[in-house]
């Protein structure tokens, strides 16, 4: 047990700090965020040169460095201090993730390499469902696009909503159940090729512009069994929801990082700003509001890592015995719901907070508390807010026959 | 304690309902539900047709004495009356801060020629308002006030400098009520004037402000050499602290009431939605819908316990906590809409920035806590003055 | 529409706390608390006397003052600030309100006229389940005595809990069902003599000494059919949630008096206590604090006498028409479900935020906060906290076909 | 970063859970789970005599340095003593005064005759401690500490005047380390002493403090010419502020573990009670169950921060949210005890006030937030230590 960043680790943080700020400022996040892509082409693929995040913890098998998951909870908390517009979170929470808990060998061997490399990235889709109750719950029923069995392979058809940057994502990971199957061992993930013309992918403009959402409709696409995930007996929901929960715990290493720096630049703003003849800094009523915000930050801070080492444990012990006892499953669960629910509250709390500490410039555009609150907002919903979450948690400790609250 | 109304409110109700469902049609039919918060900026010229229209059946005004143009109401048909122009989904006031706040003061503060100059163009939907309050480095402290106000006496005028921002409607009004330090080198409280300033004139400048919903209702206003006539102060100089206070008073209206009547529409809308969409089966949703209906229903409690009894002109303890209450609120209302819908909240009516009605509801509400007195400064009012715990020491550093 | 006190409403309120200020004070509150019998029987017969608050909104031809639920309103209110220990809640909102709306004329004759005189008090059992979920709910679920017709009359068995000042009564209303229905209307009220020696009465000791709970039990008493109110073919569930509701108005009423002493005695504290040179409450944390509390204060009030104006328009409609329309039904559901949640809330929150403001001295037993905290803690539980409230609320907006959000 | 133990971890793991099963049984079975806060004045004789069995084992100051009679156990060891003990129902320790400030203190400013006099009565369970801080008209604020203590050079000691108050153990207590003014006339940090008192002298008065619980685990401490030796002083005069700062340090130990692991208990109890009475049905609650639960890995990764990583001695930003995120949560997880209960929250275990554990946790953990640095100290000490905001304008009037 040692809960504190190695050195290598610190040194990452730097390194990331450092590059982010020159290349992801509040100029270049407006920018960038009002284009329909939604990323700029030339400092992806700069990232993907010059720092290889694209591929932290990809096996070094596959082309990657073989980082862990505290290493890219380092990254994602950096990126979300600076609102970084790409398809970082995407390419590397949704879909590398996906392909390490789900692909086959050989499935592994043909996409990661290209990720790696930084010439592809992957999003996936799941949410698919006509009816917002279904939707609302980011679980197995919101999967209604269909997987047809035909000859050698299936016809996918279906309107896959919300897919994270699915209109510029060079893959898509989709997924799909067969007609008429109600159950979660129904559901397949199928990996194909963003760019066919039979796949018609939208922009859906956004309240929060620094992450771009799509949707994808599909209606009668061929795919060999050979892009079935896993193959055809494997994947299912259960996969798919680990696959999610990892995502989970990225997203809330970005709310954290969103959290910290939206609170950091409040408090410089209420040390600049003076009203009746002080700093507003020094009214203890925004000086315990402050410490509020602090507290909410430290224990995300605790929550984010303490997820990020389960998440290590999940991906070694998944890739040492190719499958995962239900111990550090359920933990995997646990962590996940806990650091998505409280990063949740905690961003949106502090960039609620930035916004009224600002007072009248707070709900300008020009300054930038509207940007995080408006990512606070996205992110919260992203993958199922705190309610939800709690509630996953609640079921673990209450339904089952054993109380599992071991600390 | 009463809270039914008597057959003959009842009759006047549906007076006040009847007229605005057949004049609140044709080619007014468009303005419906719409000049609320957020969207104060849609329908400038067309709302202000629809305000001289009403102004011709004595709508506007109506709780102004008759003897100044207006149509007299009492306190229970004024609440009525706001309430059914609410419900029928009257657009929101072009007029209201010459009806609510110029108004007032000059009837209160004016003298007869000021009465004479300024009141009718506000019964007639002719004249409108704006107020100059606060400034940017002033923000909630009115004391700190630095644009500044000479009087010319060669000219007959005074000569106005400096900068007023949060100004809303400034850009559709004729006329800006400003705060200004009249006295050279005075401090605080001291030495300010409460000016009336035509906009239409070289020395105005108009500026936008970008919203963090893209869209602009509040405005700066620069004043470099703007003019007034020497005649358009209200009170005398020096004055301007004392009646910017009373001003205060006026604004906790009758018109609230109105505004509850939006608030629940919202609520409506949000409640349709949950039910329609399956949010309604959440039981953390149904929690925070049932609160936010027993936030409105306490709302339209403590207006009505504002508006009842003696009216002493002091701000009672319910009054103190009226704008922190439905500012809190109403931001809340904004995050329970987007969580009723759920993930559909996040998309845009339309790109390239067009928020759909309850995202502009979600992102607007947040200025709610903050202008008009933020909700820290409603708080230090409440305890100074209700509850009589000490100011803020002075510093001495 | 005149949501102000009337001149003699204001006199009433003024008399009522000179009254109350002299006959419970912090030191009376001690002394009466720590006794079985929880109330002084001089200063309850005094009071009736000399108040005579008991009869307040018992009509004049039952011998009563015929005044209107605002007044007692005002008359709890006081009470709440005092923690003033006796069974007038009991008698008065439970009792009296059972016997107005679910009485027949006979009954209200027999039993009112000797509750307006000041020689019986009152108390309501229902809540008569082992099961600890259906108790909780205070729901007609709870009701699970039983009532065997038998000739004349019935035979009542079970065990009643959470019974107020059931230990002391003189006349005891129980809610029995016929055993193996489970309907609402197999619910019927029986008003019987308290001091009866088949009936077993037993106080429970509980965290909140100033009110006291009794466990009533009865094993086979034979009751004539007169005894059943309302007659046999009345009551039923629908009627006692008409008393419930009406006793959570009142309940609602003293509670918010509790929570505006709280704030005051706090806020009094604060004008006084000295910490690093300045009274605290001129820290504007703790000045923000209050505001807060005053804020919620200030609804409460707003709620509570709003809902005692619809209970004053229910009873009279009640009383006039010998029955109730569906719109005042539902609107004394929604008033009493809104007082009871938002002053329970209040009421803790204030009593709390005493504790801790107090600081050191806040937990001491010497210092009158907990007795506020402990009584604010019971009052909430009492007729259902917060949560249950809402609830209630959002099944009447949210459940039927038509929204009831009408402001 | 690496949250899971190493093997020979776990062989230590065992051999402290094997220890504690082989022998907190029989005499002692009675102290399991007893002795915790609200129940600390419980069974004192008897925890002194488990206490000294533990001695025996060198289960006492497991985390000191061998030099000083500790076991000189790693930080993850006493990691896993602390959960082990408290997984175990090990009573509380009547000796942690001693064992986590008094003996630390010594060890860093005391002097070689102070060490060898005191450090044994502690690491053998033979002499308690307790801790002379605050004062009635002091309250949170250290500086302003009137108890004064002079040093009578004839007779080679010091005699102490004043009173101290919340002294939990006092009445069990051999020892008092007390912060005096040694100085006359001195204000504020200045011209403090830590001094070590022994209890057992005429001078010295204790006087239980009856709570809202009705039970009385905290005193107030009176001296009325008490007397200790001149030797007894730690570091030199007016030291006592630098001695007291550093001694907050140490009160933020590894011993937080088995505080966690207490918790842990009382929120297991609560969801077995949920499980069994319905409670685990209704939303409302499910999601503070959960809340609790997340707040308690959150306190749990939250001490392992504080404890890995380089001791600078310099208190990190974790350590100084970890009082107010604990208390918070404990005072929480009382009002969720109750609610979970429901109408049955209410009954007492008997009369005449016998209460329940679950409504002690409740009534007890309202002092969590205010004893030890109050929520509002903690606060202040986030905003203007780690946030770097500016401290209270000195008051002028």
């Amino acid at each position: 047990m040692e809960f504190a960043f190695t050195e290598e680790q610190a040194m990452i943080r730097e390194s990331a700090a450092g590059y982010l700020q020159n290349i992801s400022t509040s100029a270049d996040v407006r920018r960038v965020m009002s284009t329909e892509q939604g990323y700029d082409p030339g400092v992806w693929s700069g990232l993907c040169r010059d720092m290889y995040w694209q591929a932290l913890h990809i096996p070094e098998a596959y082309g990657g460095l073989g980082l862990g998951y505290v290493e890219l909870a380092i990254i994602l908390e950096e990126m979300g201090k600076r609102l970084f517009c790409s398809p970082f979170l995407s390419t590397v929470a949704l879909g590398v993730n996906a392909l390490l808990v789900v692909a086959s060998e050989e499935q592994k061997q043909r996409w990661l390499p290209e990720i790696a490399e930084g010439r592809s990235t992957v999003s996936l889709g799941f949410i698919s469902s006509e009816d917002t109750q279904e939707n609302r719950q980011w679980g197995s029923a919101s999967v209604q696009s269909h997987a047809r069995k035909e000859g050698d392979g299936y016809v996918l058809s279906g309107s896959w909503h919300y897919v994270s940057d699915g209109h510029t994502a060079n893959v898509l990971i989709l997924a799909a159940r067969e007609k008429g199957v109600s159950i979660e061992d129904g559901i397949r993930l199928f990996v194909i090729a963003g760019d066919q013309d039979c796949i018609k992918r939208q922009w859906t403009p956004t309240m929060d512009q620094t992450r771009k959402l799509a949707r994808v409709d599909i209606d009668g696409l061929f795919v060999s069994a050979d892009c079935c995930l896993g193959g055809e007996e494997s994947a299912g929901w259960p996969a798919l929801e680990k696959v999610l929960q990892l995502s989970s715990i990225a997203s809330a290493a970005e709310q954290l990082g969103g959290a910290r720096q939206v609170m950091d630049l409040t408090i410089d703003y209420t040390q600049e700003r003076v009203q009746f003849n002080r700093p507003i800094a020094s009214f203890q009523a925004i000086k315990h509001r402050a410490a509020d915000m602090m507290l909410q930050v430290e224990c995300a801070t605790s929550a984010v890592y303490y997820a990020a080492c389960v998440a290590d444990e999940y991906l070694s012990e998944r890739s040492n015995t190719a499958g995962d006892s239900s111990k550090i499953s359920d933990e995997l669960l646990q962590a996940a719901s806990l650091a998505k629910a409280y990063c949740s509250d905690t961003f949106f709390h502090c960039a609620a907070e930035s916004i009224q500490l600002h007072g009248g410039v707070g709900f300008t555009w020009e300054y930038d508390p509207h940007l995080y609150f408006k990512r606070a907002r996205s992110s919260e919903q992203f993958l199922g807010a705190g309610d939800l979450h709690r509630e996953r948690i609640a079921s673990q400790l209450l339904d089952s026959s054993a109380a599992r609250s071991d600390v | 304690m009463k809270i039914s109304f008597s057959p003959e409110d009842e009759v006047f109700r549906r007076e006040v309902a009847d007229w605005l469902k057949e004049n609140l049609c044709g080619e007014f039919e468009q303005l419906r539900f719409r000049g609320g918060p957020g969207d104060e900026h849609r329908y400038p010229e067309e709302r202000k047709q629809w305000e001289q229209h009403m102004a011709q059946a004595g709508w506007l005004c109506v709780g102004w004495p008759q003897d100044y143009g207006g149509r007299g109401l009492s306190i229970n048909q004024q609440v009525i009356f706001n309430e059914e122009y609410a419900r029928a989904g009257g657009p929101g006031h072009m007029g209201h801060i010459g009806e609510g706040l110029a108004g007032p003061t000059i009837i209160a503060f004016g003298t007869k020629e000021q009465k004479q100059r300024f009141l009718p163009g506000i019964v007639n939907g002719t004249e409108y308002w704006c107020q100059g309050y606060s400034e940017p480095s002033a923000g909630s402290d009115l004391a700190n006030v630095k644009t500044r106000a000479v009087l010319n006496t060669e000219q007959g005028r005074w000569e106005i400098h400096g900068q007023k921002v949060w100004t809303s409607l400034a850009h559709e009004a004729d006329w800006c009520f400003v705060i200004a330090r009249t006295e050279p080198g005075s401090q605080g409280h001291k030495g300010l004037s409460f000016l009336l300033v035509p906009m239409d004139q070289m020395g105005v400048t108009v500026q936008p402000i970008e919203q963090l919903t893209g869209t602009s209702e509040f405005n700066e206003v620069f004043f470099d050499q703007a003019v007034t006539d020497a005649a358009n102060i209200i009170g005398k100089p020096g004055d301007g602290w004392k009646i910017a206070m009373a001003l205060l008073g006026f604004e906790r209206g009758v018109s609230t009431l109105g505004q509850q009547m939006q608030f629940k529409n919202e609520l409506d809308d949000i409640i349709r939605i949950a039910k329609t969409n399956g949010a309604a089966e959440d039981p953390a949703i149904r929690q925070r819908i049932a609160n936010a209906w027993i936030g409105l229903r306490i709302m339209r409690y403590n207006a009505l316990r504002m508006l009842s009894g003696e009216q002493d002109g002091a701000l009672r303890q319910e009054a103190m906590i009226y704008k922190l209450h439905w500012a809190t609120w109403h931001a809340e209302l904004g995050k329970l809409a987007m969580d009723v819908l759920g993930p559909e909240a996040e998309l845009l009516d339309r790109g390239p920035y067009e928020l759909t009605r309850l995202q502009s509801l979600f992102l607007f509400t947040r200025s709610d806590t903050i202008y008009g007195g933020s909700n820290e400064i409603q708080k230090n009012i409440i305890a100074e003055r209700a509850l009589g715990m000490p100011k803020e020491p002075k510093i001495t550093r």
